[in-house]
Order: C-alpha cells, then structure tokens, then sequence
C-alpha cells in the first residue's frame, strides 16, 4: 500500500524579499490529522512560511501542494506568481489561518468577523452559521463580546475571536501564527484542547509557536527553523529530548532555564 | 515678427500662419502660460500654509481661535470660488487701502465713503495712481494669489484637519506615553504622518486649483481661457491683418491638450511624493 | 509731459468700440477717440481693460478714472456714476440673422446675459436665449439655435458686411441714449476738463471724423 | 409689492412659474434673497442629480483602474485624466459643440439645453473626481484586512463588496464630501460660461449677476448668493456628516481635547 | 525608620469604558528597584491599568501617586481629567511603557523610532543618543534592523524594537504590557536578563505577562487580577506554590498542566 498523500507538502521552498532571503529551501510535509508544530528564533521566516503556504506571498522557488494538487505557477524567480485563480481559491477555503497580527475586519463586529467567510464564501446559510459564530465564540470565552468591533477588545480577546473565525470555516487545514501570544495559561489550554480536538476531527494543522511546553504537547512533528532552513525536524519527544544540533540545543537551553 | 509679414493678404498658408502664431496678441497668449503657472506655484504652498493654520488653529484648546478656524473652513468652503471672485477682491483691495489710509493719512478730513465711492487718500492707494502699470499688474496678480490662497487654504484645512485626525490612536498614545507635549507630539508624529493621509485629498486639490485658473480673468488677471477666447473668436478683416471665422474650437483643442499634460505630469510628481510618504504603511498601495 | 495719470477702463472686446489689435494693445473708435481727448484735457492716459461685469464696481472703488467702454447713459447707471456729455448719438439695436424672414416675435432670438438686448426682449415676450459672449450669440444664430440675435447694430453690420450667410434685418430697436464717458460722481474735476474736450472735438467736427471712421453710429 | 407678493411672484422664477419680467426696479432685499434662491433650484438640481448617478460611475470607474487587465484600467485611466485633467469651462465648451453637431445631424436635439447638456458633463466630470478619490482611497485600505480576506478564499467581487468596499468608503468619506462640495459649486458655472440661458430662467449665480448688473453693487448680491451656498454646504456636509458617522462606526470614540491651558482653571 | 516613598502607588483606582467596569478599586505600590508582575486572565483589565497608571485612560476614582506626587484632578466621575499638565509630563519621562500592539511610528526607521523620544523630549545629545540607541537596538538582537521600518519586521522584532524604544528613555519606572508575546523562549530569556538588570540598577516595573515562570522568576510581588478587582497578591513563592484564592488555584492549574 502507498502511502496517503499528504495535506500540505511543501518542496523546497524559496522566498525572498527583495535582496534578502528569508526561505532558503524549506519542506514540510503534512498528513491528515497531522499538527505540525514550527519553532525558531525570531525572523527566521515561520510567519512567511505560513503565508507563503497559503499563496499570501508569492514565492521564488519550490512547490506547494495541496492535497496532491500541485500550485501551477507562471513566470519564474520573482516574477513568479500563482497561474490559476480557481485554483487559489478552492486551496484557500479549505485552508484556514490565524494572524500573527490577528487581522479582524476593523469595519464588522466580532460575530460579523465570524459570519462573513461561511456567508459569502461558502454560501451557508446565514442563520444557521450564526448559531455556529455564537457558539464558537462562546467556545473560545468571548460569547459576551458578539457586537463589539474589534478595537473595543483586549489583545487576548482579539486573539480569540481570530481563532473562532478560521475555525467558523470548519477546513480540512489550518494554519496558526503564534496563536495564544496573548492569552493567559487558562486559554491557552483550551486552545490546546480546541487544537487536540480539530486534530482528532482528521484536520491538519501548521502551527507557529513560541511555547515549547506547546509545541510538545500538540505537535506530531516540531521542526525548528534556523535562518530560512529546517535545521532539525522529528517528533516532539525526540527533538527536545534529544537535540542534534547545536543551534537547537542552545535554543532550547533557554526554556529550561 | 518675421520679415515677410508686412502684408499677410498676400501670404502663403504656411507663411501666413507663421505670421498669425506670431503676433503680439499670441504672444501675450503665450505669456499667458507663464502667468499661470507662476500664479499656481505661488498660490499652491500659500494656500497650504492658510491651510496648516486654519487646520491647527480649529484644533486650537482656546475657544476663540477654534471659532476662528473653523468658521474660515466652514465659510470659506461654503462659498463658490466664482461667487467670491466676483466680490471678494474689490472688498480685499478697499481693504487694504483702508488700512494704509488709516496708518499713513491720519489727518484726512473727508469721508472715505462717498455715495458709492471709495476714496483713500492719494498716497494711501495701492498702487499709487501715477505708479507704472507693471506694478499695478503685479499688484494685481498678488491680489489674485491671495484671493486663491484664502480659497483653497480653506479646502487644505478641511483635508489636513481630517488626515490628523487620521491617525491611528495607538501612534499618539505612544508619544504621550514617552513624555512628549501635544506640541512634539503634534510636530513629530502627527506633522509627518498626516501627510500620507492628507496627500489624496491635497492632490485633488491641486487638481481643482488648475482647474480654477480660468477665472483668474474675474480677477484682473488675462488667463489663458480668456485670451482663447479673444483670439479665437471670429476675427473681421476690418479688425485684423488675419482675419478668420471662429476658431475658438481648435484654441480650446489646444487648451485641452495643455491641462491634459500638465495634469499628467502633476500626476507623475504626485506619485512620487506618494510612494515616498507611504514608505513603511502596511497598506495596499503601501509598500 | 502732464502732471496727472489719468487710468482709462475698458473692455477690450466690443469692436468696432474697443478692441485688442493684432498686437494686443487696446484699439478702435474709443481708443482714439480717448488719446485725442486726453491731448485735449493735457492729462497723461493709460488704457486698462477690464471685465465688463465689473466694470463700474472697479471704478467706484478707484482702480481706475474712467470708463470708456460704449457704454450707453441711462438712468441706472447715472445713479451710482457721473456721466460725460455723449460722445456719440444713440446708436440703435438691430436684428442679425442668416435670412431676411426670420421670424424675430415668435421665434427665439439670442442676446448676451444682462445686457439691455436682454431685457427688451424679455419684455416683448419673445422667447429670449441668452450666452455669456457676444461671440456666443452669433454663433447661435449659425448653428440653428436662435433665430436671430439682437445686439448693437454698429457691433453686427461688420459680421453682416464679411460673412456672405449672415444678413441683418431692416426693423431697428432704439434702446437706451448714447454713450459717454463715465467717471466717479466725486470726480467733478475731471468730468468738466472731459466735458470742455468732448465739446471741443464736436465742435471742430473731429469727432464726427472719427464717427465716421469706425462706423459706431451717426454723426452729430 | 410686499415681500410676500415677490416671493409668489419670483419663488419658482427660475423653472418658469410666476412674474414673467424680472424686477427692473427698486431691487429690494427681498427681491434679492426671493431670485437668488429661486436660481438655487437649478443648483440643486444639477448637483444632487449628477453626485447619485456620479457615484455610480465613480466606483465602478475607480474598480476598474484598479484591475489588473490593462484593457480595463486604462480606459478608466484616460475617462479619469479627461474630465479630471481639463477645466469645466473647456469642458462645456467642448461639450456644447459636440451636442450642437449632435443635433444638426438629428440626433438627441434635447442635449443642448442647460438641463440635460450640462447635467451629462456635471455628471461626468463628478465620475472622474470620485472616481480617483475612490481609487486611492483603495489604496490605502490595510494590507492585513485584505489578506484576511484572502486566506478566507474571498475572491474579487465578494472581497470587494464585504471587506474593501466598505473600508474604501470610509476612507475616501472626508475627500468625497470635498469633491460633493466643488460639484455644487461647480453648478454655478453652468450658465455663467457653458449654457444659454432661456427666457431668464438661470441658477443662482445668473439672478446674483442679474441685479449687480443692475445695480452695479457688487457686495448685496453676491455675498447673498454666498449666503445660499453656504446653507447648502452645510446641508452636504451634515448628511455627509451622517454617512461618515456610520461609515466609522467602529472606531472607539476620541475622547476629547485633554488638556485645557493652566488659565481656564 | 519610616518606610521609604513608593516610585509608584495606585490607590484604589475605578474604571469604566461607558457602562462596562473593567477596574474596580485596585492598590498597587511598587517601590525603588520593585517588579511587580500583573497576571489574570484574558480581558481582566491588566493593560487598561497600565494605560491608566500612564494617564493614556482618565479614571473615574481613586488616586495615582508617583515618587509621593498625587496626580492632580479636575472633575470627579466620568468627567475626571488630570488638571496639572506640567506633572503630567514629569511623571511621563519617568515612566516608559511598551505597548501590547508595540504602537511603532511607522513613519520612522527602528533605530528613529528609539531615538525620538530621548532626542526630543529629554533634548540628549543627538550623537550620543544614537550611539546608546545602536547599542541597545544590537542588545535586543536587531543591531541590523537600524533602517528597516516597522511594517517590514516580523512581529517579534517589532515587539524587542518596542522595548529598546523604552530603554532608550533610561526612566525611573517601566510598563511592561507583555513584552514577549511574540519572542521566542532565548529572546524571552534575553528580556528576563534585561529586566533583572534594570531592576539592580534600581528601575521600577510593572510588568503584565501570560508567562507565569518569567513571572516567578523576576518579580518581586505577584498581583493576580480578575474582574478588575485584586483576587490576590504576594511574592511569588508564596503566590505560585500556596495560592490562597480558589479562582487563582484555577488559574494556575491550567500552568501544570
Ligand atoms: N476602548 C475600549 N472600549 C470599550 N471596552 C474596552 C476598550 N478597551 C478595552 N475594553 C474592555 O475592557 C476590558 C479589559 O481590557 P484590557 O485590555 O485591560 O484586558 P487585558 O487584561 O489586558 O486582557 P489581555 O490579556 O487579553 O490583553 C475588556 O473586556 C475589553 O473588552
Ligand atoms: N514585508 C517585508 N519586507 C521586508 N522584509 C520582511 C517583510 N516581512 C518580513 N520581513 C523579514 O523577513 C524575515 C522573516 O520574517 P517572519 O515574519 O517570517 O519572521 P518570524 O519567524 O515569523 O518571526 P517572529 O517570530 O518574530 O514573528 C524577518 O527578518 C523580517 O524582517
Ligand atoms: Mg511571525
Ligand atoms: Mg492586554
């Protein structure tokens, strides 16, 4: 039997910007149900990774493919763009991100944030997707704050109601930028718990973190990004217990201090 | 001009058009051009620094100086720049006048106001009756860069009001926190910032007050619309060496082509200035 | 050379009155008629044009000394300035149109905004479409959109006279008197030394000479 | 005549209701402020009529500038640099000529009156201006927004409606109700330079001339003319004034100036 | 021996957006060389009392008193406003604070950005000011960043540029509204170091933080928040392994975990 092909695979991926490069080659590869956990010092390229993942950026080289769909590309080196429209489209719906940065719809209240994408995108039905909003937002803590905009709201409160809107679109991946950088330990295990859950539902999952206790937590596979390259990648359990290299070593020295 | 025109009757086409473009009327057109675009570059920094006052002074603390600024908005704005033109400097240069009389004739026993006539003193008038008609042109032309300059300085208020206000509350929130005073914070980050906001609005404006220009001539000054006008209307062989029907058509052609290139140029300027000022704004056209 | 300025407004856009020459300096019948009355009155002279609309504001508030820009003395205006003698008689409005049997009562008939044309017209009932320009009205009358234009007859029989489609029509209008200088009613010094000129080139018949000349009316 | 016998006489002078002569005496105030407000119906109606349809135009102009196909931007390119690139005088003129051929070859013979010639080039000429403070209003929409957008599969027309359009509006608001303010001023022109005026029946602007001419007193007339424009200025800036309160809804209300100086205390 | 002066002392402080409370009547009084640590949960009001404590919030009751000067007020309630400008921006050069959205100006370069406040406010040196500014830009681990602007950083480096831009101020206090969300555990280690150090040169901190071992590990007192009101308050030995609170006990679990 051969094995399944992964969600997300992506080849050798580079990406810079303008004379700096920031991905010098990058592979990641994620099965159903995977949660994949990226790890790395600040600048190192996990937020473009993330991006360029989801077609946000364009990239210079490499591949991305999407459950066995390849990205088809026009143009080459920084000319390089996406080809097919339809093609984006259909990837980014199944692919859902949380924003280092949040990103909510300054304009729509925290519920409308939540609605829009399975109303227009998908084409829901508006009430029952309401019912779906509210009781995600209830999920993530912030039932309360339904019809408030979002600069009205704590940084953590934001933040959650970020994870409600990717999770409203119910995907088969999903990629998360750092996203319990502003929630309290409580919180952050029920982000955990809701990542162990999605998890379970067969979703697959990339995650940007910077909480290695995390990281081993939810993760089947940690890779630790060091300047644009994979340095080490390999499940929770034998990267920090067992480092190889030197930089992640040093790195991950930090955590137990 | 060319030596050949001294009897255009005769002339070949060519000739007689070398002739036509030429003459002293065309050369004033021409001159024309000149005028207008001396007037713009004067007028464009005056009226935003009317702008940048009425703006600071309607977000003045003190009461008074905010009525005052935004009262000049909000009348100035409010009134057509035509419907101005068309009074507005007469009251400017009496009151001018008025005042020079008050400082240099303070002896003067007669009425400034008789029945309908203004009189100052001889030696209060702007310029004096016996000054050379260059500087009556030149006083002219600097009433009618005031007269512009209050006009649109309101316009440049309204836009440079709003484009401070603009400004993302966290940016201000974090001068305050580091100790600066409104007055850094105003000169520091608000100044720099707003223009990114403010350049759309301004830019538009810029494109008005070209536009404007043809009623420079309600002001005394001959624009080149007006001398269009004058040499393209029919002209009578009884009146002119080169007589013609009426070319107004091909004139305001020509017209059309100017402003289309010079807007496509301010255009260009404009862009530049743009990209330089929306250096470090995450935004769509931001790089 | 003579002690006093004397500023002369005009409009510089009514031939054969007052024009800019192919030079651009201010021509015909007032423009001599002004040079040789300022000899006259020993006064130094300098033309400026101004807009009409303006043009009698522009005098009171002193931006000039005189007004010599055909216009007609009538009770309005003497109201607000003073007036010289007439320098010319009234010279009547006539109808210009691109055939003899226009139809000037129940048709529409073009005239410039504000003028006394204007008014007439407006009063006669006719239907009365007014353009900014003189320029304007005659063009109107080409292209089909008035029926005739009423105007100063010495203004239109130069049109009728060089262009072959236009003709002007027999049925003349005397609308206000004639036309003098105007100066500020305070400026009684100057009204008198113009009066004493007029009267003096009326007399040794120069000013008929230069009526003639430019065609703006009959003669005294 | 008491004023209130002007004001039946004169109200609706300018659309042809009423005394058929204009007052050739007395010029009283009341007379004044009765005319020049009867002209300002014209005012009103060539700027509300033209800002509507404008708008429309404006934002599909300003959407397609924006496209990435060049077929589609630079016609909106050069529809934006003409009505935005010359002066409205140039543009009535040119405009007028046109609609005159127009007519003599039998076509729309109703194009060369005021009503409907100028409303077009008002109309037009509002798009272009719109249209290039909608344009850079897209501009300057938050990157991080649109990206939301992006990485939730919206495409064009969904992004543009639900997410763009809405910030785009709120950002242009404050240019656009300057330019909603040049377009009423703007009507003014119609028929001091571009249209004739039929059987006296002008704007605002023509009755304010009507009786300066008269009454070769410039400042009654116009600062009355000035008087209705503003009111009308305002008027436009308050229910702007409503639309930018909604548009901005969102936003955490400003508190207040701070600080009040030391001498008020 | 009367006890000295606390830097910073906050008096039973109220303070409501419109109809919402989010402080109830909060004691803080942190002395010479003090960090003291705020926790809780998500929305429970830490940042809006730093934002007080800088005067960015009016509050409607209560006193805020800094190095022994009350704040001057003028109108009581929602109407309350500090009164003495000149105060005001003492109490403010003396008090740095990093904001949780890092609030860069985006129209300077990091290395402006850091220089700003100590040229214009303080009126240094402007040399020596860049000198210093360099210095601390490298110290964070952005020496290389001087000319890059903020929208080009990665969230990481926006938020270590934040706390040189406090530093640079070399003040007597610093508000700290979780400066190292979005570090990694060395940088987060690297700011520990960096918060001990100022804390021996005898600076006074607030510090919010979702991170209870960086809170254990630096502070002098823990004040755990909730519902705007003080659940608890102590050093953080006593307050990490004895919690009083049955709230707080909560809190905690979800760190053991
Ligand atoms: N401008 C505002 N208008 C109305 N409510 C606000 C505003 N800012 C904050 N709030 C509310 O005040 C409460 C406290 O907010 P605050 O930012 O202090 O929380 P926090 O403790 O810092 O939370 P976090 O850890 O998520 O940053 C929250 O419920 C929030 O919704
Ligand atoms: N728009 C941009 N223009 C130029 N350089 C950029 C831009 N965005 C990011 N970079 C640079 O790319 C590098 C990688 O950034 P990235 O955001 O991927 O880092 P990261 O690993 O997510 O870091 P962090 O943990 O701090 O978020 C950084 O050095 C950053 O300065
Ligand atoms: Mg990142
Ligand atoms: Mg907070």
């Amino acid at each position: 039997m051969s094995a399944p092909t992964p969600v997300i695979e992506i080849k050798d991926l580079h990406k810079s910007y303008g004379s700096l490069e920031v991905l010098k080659g990058v592979d990641v590869s994620a099965h159903k149900g995977d949660v994949i956990s990226l790890i790395g010092s600040s600048g190192s390229g996990k937020s473009t990774l993330l991006r360029c993942c989801n077609l946000l950026e364009d990239s210079q080289d490499g591949d991305i493919i999407f459950c066995g769909d390849p990205v088809k590309w026009r143009g080459t080196g920084l000319a390089r763009k996406p080809a097919d429209r339809k093609q984006i489209m259909a990837m980014r719906t199944n692919l859902a991100m949380v924003f280092q940065q949040f990103n909510l719809w300054a304009h729509l209240t925290i519920l409308q944030n939540v609605m829009e994408a399975p109303v227009t995108v998908l084409g829901h039905d508006k009430a029952e997707v309401e019912d779906r909003a509210r009781k995600l937002l209830a999920k993530v803590g912030i039932g309360d704050k339904c019809d408030v905009y979002p600069a009205q709201m704590s940084g953590g409160q934001q933040q959650r109601a970020a994870i409600a809107r990717a999770l409203a679109m119910e995907p088969q991946a999903l990629l998360f930028d750092e996203p319990t950088s502003a929630l309290d330990p409580e919180l952050e295990q029920e982000v955990v718990k809701v990542i162990k859950d999605l998890a379970a539902e067969g979703r697959t999952m990339l995650l940007v973190t910077h909480d290695m206790a995390m990281a081993r937590d939810v993760s089947d596979q940690v890779i630790f990004l060091h300047q644009g390259k994979i340095e080490e990648a390999g499940p929770p359990a034998e990267l920090f217990n067992n480092p190889k290299s030197e930089r992640l070593r040093q790195f991950l020295s930090a955590v137990a201090a | 001009m060319f030596s050949f025109c001294t009897d255009p009757s005769t002339l070949e086409t060519a000739q007689w058009f070398a002739c036509y473009l030429t003459t002293g009327k065309h050369q004033l057109f021409y001159w024309s051009f000149l005028t207008v675009l001396a007037l713009l570059a004067i007028t464009a920094p005056t009226a935003l620094a009317f702008g940048f006052g009425g703006a600071i002074a309607a977000r003045s603390n003190i009461p008074p100086v905010a009525w005052f600024g935004k009262g000049y908005i909000a009348i100035v704005r409010g009134v057509p720049d035509i419907a101005f033109f068309l009074f507005f400097v007469i009251a400017l240069d009496q009151g001018f006048e008025w005042l020079r009389h008050q400082m240099l004739c303070p002896d003067w026993s007669e009425p400034i106001r008789q029945g309908n006539d203004f009189l100052v003193c001889p030696s209060a008038k702007l310029p004096l009756s016996n000054a050379p008609q260059w500087i009556h042109e030149v006083y002219g032309f600097f009433l009618a860069v005031l007269t512009f300059a209050i006009v649109f300085g309101a316009f440049a208020a309204n836009v440079l009001f709003g484009a401070m206000r603009a400004i993302p509350r966290g940016q201000l929130e974090a001068a305050e926190s580091y100790g600066m005073t409104p007055r850094q914070t105003f000169w520091r980050i608000i100044v720099p910032q707003m223009w990114v906001y403010a350049l759309p609005g301004l830019s538009n404006l810029w494109m008005v007050l070209i536009k404007a220009t043809p009623l420079l001539f309600l002001l005394g000054v001959e624009d080149i619309v007006y001398w269009a006008r004058e040499l393209g209307g029919t002209a009578l062989e009884r009146f002119s060496d080169y007589p013609h029907p009426d070319w107004r058509l091909w004139y305001f052609l020509a017209l059309l082509i100017f402003y289309l290139a010079f807007t496509r140029v301010s255009e260009a300027v404009l862009r530049r200035i743009n990209a330089r000022l929306t250096r470090g704004q995450a935004t769509i056209g931001g790089t | 050379s003579h002690a006093e300025v004397v500023r002369m407004g005009t409009e510089g856009a009514y031939a054969p009155w007052n024009f800019l020459d192919d030079n651009g300096e201010v021509a015909g019948f007032e423009r001599e008629l002004g040079d040789e009355l300022c000899a006259r009155a020993e006064l130094t002279c300098e033309w400026v044009t101004n807009e009409w609309d303006s043009i009698i504001p522009n005098l009171v508030s002193g931006n000039y000394d005189t007004i010599i820009a055909g216009m007609s003395i009538t009770d309005e205006r003497d109201e607000v300035i003073d007036f010289t003698q007439a320098y010319t008689p009234p010279d009547p409005s006539a109808y210009l149109a691109t055939s003899m049997d226009a139809d000037i009562t129940g048709g529409v008939v073009a005239a410039q905004t504000g003028t006394i044309q204007a008014g007439y017209l407006a009063e006669q009932g006719v239907t009365v479409l007014e353009f900014a320009t003189p320029e304007d009205t005659i063009a109107a009358v080409r292209n089909g959109e008035a029926d005739a234009v009423l105007a100063d007859q010495s203004f239109l029989a130069p049109f009728a006279a060089e262009n072959a489609d236009l003709v002007m029509l027999e049925e003349l209008v005397s609308l206000g008197g004639g036309v003098g200088m105007g100066v500020r009613e305070s400026d009684g010094e100057l009204k008198a030394k113009m009066d004493a000129a007029i009267q003096s080139m009326k007399d040794d018949g120069t000013l008929n000479e230069l009526i003639t000349k430019w065609e703006v009316s009959s003669t005294w | 005549m008491t004023c209130w016998e002007t004001v039946q006489a004169y109200a609706f002078r300018s659309i042809g209701y009423g005394e058929r002569l204009l007052p050739r005496e007395d010029f009283t105030l009341c007379q004044h402020f009765t005319l020049i407000g009867s002209g300002m119906i014209w005012n009103v109606y060539f700027g509300v009529l033209a800002l509507l349809a404008g708008f429309f135009l404006a934002n599909a102009v300003a959407l397609a500038k924006a496209s990435r196909h060049a077929w589609v931007s630079k016609p909106a390119d050069w529809f934006i640099l003409i009505f935005r690139g010359s002066p409205l005088f140039i543009q009535f003129f040119l405009a007028y000529f046109l609609f005159l051929e127009l007519k003599q070859a039998g076509y729309l013979p109703w194009l060369t009156s005021a009503w409907a010639g100028a409303l077009i080039v008002l109309f037009l000429n509002t798009a272009a201006y719109s249209a290039e403070i909608f344009y850079g209003a897209y501009q300057s929409v938050p990157r991080g927004e649109i990206e939301a957008a992006d990485a939730y599969g919206m495409t064009g027309w969904k992004r543009f409606r639900r997410i763009i359009w809405p910030t785009q509006m709120r950002l242009a608001w404050p240019a656009y109700t300057n330019e909603a303010i040049f377009l009423f001023h703007a009507t003014a022109l119609v028929f001091f330079s571009g249209f004739p005026a039929s059987r006296q029946q002008g704007d605002a602007l023509y009755y304010a001339n009507y009786f300066a001419d008269k009454t070769f007193n410039p400042f009654v007339p116009y600062p009355i003319l000035a008087f209705y424009f503003i009111l009308l200025t305002l008027v436009v800036i308050g229910l702007f004034g409503l639309a930018n309160r909604r548009l901005n809804r969102h936003l955490p209300v400003v508190p207040k100036i701070r600080y009040r100086p030391q001498i008020l205390r």
